[in-house]
């Protein structure tokens, strides 16, 4: 399974170490990946953050990531693609998302992996809010570019 | 029957998660909004998927299907 | 110490997962990591390629490699920069180099995460010397665009 | 003295890791080389490093320096 939505914490890199493993053993087909890691700052907009929700809309989330693959896998020459999502309650510091490219080729891993982190920001049906320095919360309301 | 979701800011604004809905021959996403919704437009930026894929307001709809409405998705 | 020379084989996840945790510990201040590995392949110009022999020239490595991630601060509003890279006798599947840059903003880690692999490969002073499947050896000549 | 380091396929093919030459006034990396590899031009595509920075082969030297002579680089 290329797409994991996690409901607790976890360790990117752990993630990373046993996809690779379980995808490609000892073999020696790719020669280069890139990788993208988005955690959870403590702060936004000028704010505190003290800690996040994250809504998603289970079933299409897993369809429209796997779409992402598919679409990243037809535009480049990439072996395969992962990506980890995190929802639920959120604590800073911790990891939200992951999206990773194993290629022959770098051009082609770092390609794919921006991609998806920038398909998935503006298609993946995810929602954060977030609890502010006075317990106050929001709704983020929006993405910000690059 | 047809099953309309709403998530995030938008599920607390309406205060519901779900409706259910009896359908009628012809029907859009917009009608199955107002149906449920009675006097409460949509918002400007709000995005509808049928059957847990993107589609629009005026994309046909019939029996049986899941529409869903939501606000901007803000995920990764 | 963001740069490291490793004359045994790594576990890249392990390494990037004890330099964030040195580095960062519980701090929140980084919101995107963008990261590249680079694999030794068992094919090179259509031959097999069983083993291969990183030479380096030790001490001009380093402080080239410092060089590097002192630009990419310079250039990006990146937090710090991480690069591993082996030396020595390697076999396929085996990581030789890992480039990793921190941000708030995950453009600066892209950009800057392939900066550094882009720069290294152009600059930097390693050699390669492929070990092929009839036992002969080769140097490679030069790298490869992209 | 200079000391004068080969790398790679070049500490190959001239059977030797390092020279030891004495300085003379106004040298450069050529100079270097020619007096350590009488008779021998250097490659065309010859990288020269100076004290372990990057430099030309018309690069001044004097005494106590390190000079370097390598093949293009084939890293990451």
């Amino acid at each position: 399974m290329s797409v994991l939505i996690k409901s607790a914490a976890y360790d990117p890199w752990q993630v990373l170490a046993d996809f690779q493993q379980q995808r490609f053993g000892a073999s020696a087909a790719y020669g280069a990946t890139a990788v993208f890691t988005g955690t959870m700052r403590d702060f936004n907009e000028g704010d505190t953050v003290k800690a996040m929700t994250l809504e998603h809309y289970p079933g299409m989330t897993e369809s429209q990531l796997e779409q992402l693959i598919d679409s990243a896998k037809s535009r480049w020459d990439v072996i395969d693609c992962l990506i980890v999502h995190r929802v639920g309650a959120i604590n800073p510091a911790e990891t939200i998302v992951v999206t990773a490219a194993w290629s022959a080729h770098r051009s082609a891993a770092f390609e794919a992996c921006r991609f998806l982190i920038e398909e998935l920001k503006h298609n993946a049906p995810f929602w954060k809010k977030e609890t502010l320095g006075d317990d106050s919360e929001r709704w983020v309301s929006e993405n910000t570019p690059g | 029957m047809i099953t309309i979701r709403y998530f995030a800011s938008l599920r607390e604004q309406l205060g519901k998660e779900q409706d259910q809905i009896d359908s009628a021959d012809n029907m859009t996403a917009l009608d199955a909004w107002n149906r449920a919704n009675t006097g409460t437009k949509p918002p400007d930026n709000i995005l509808v998927a049928i059957n847990q894929s993107y589609a629009r307001l005026d994309s046909p709809i019939g029996s049986g299907d899941e529409v869903a409405f939501f606000p901007p998705v803000t995920g990764g």
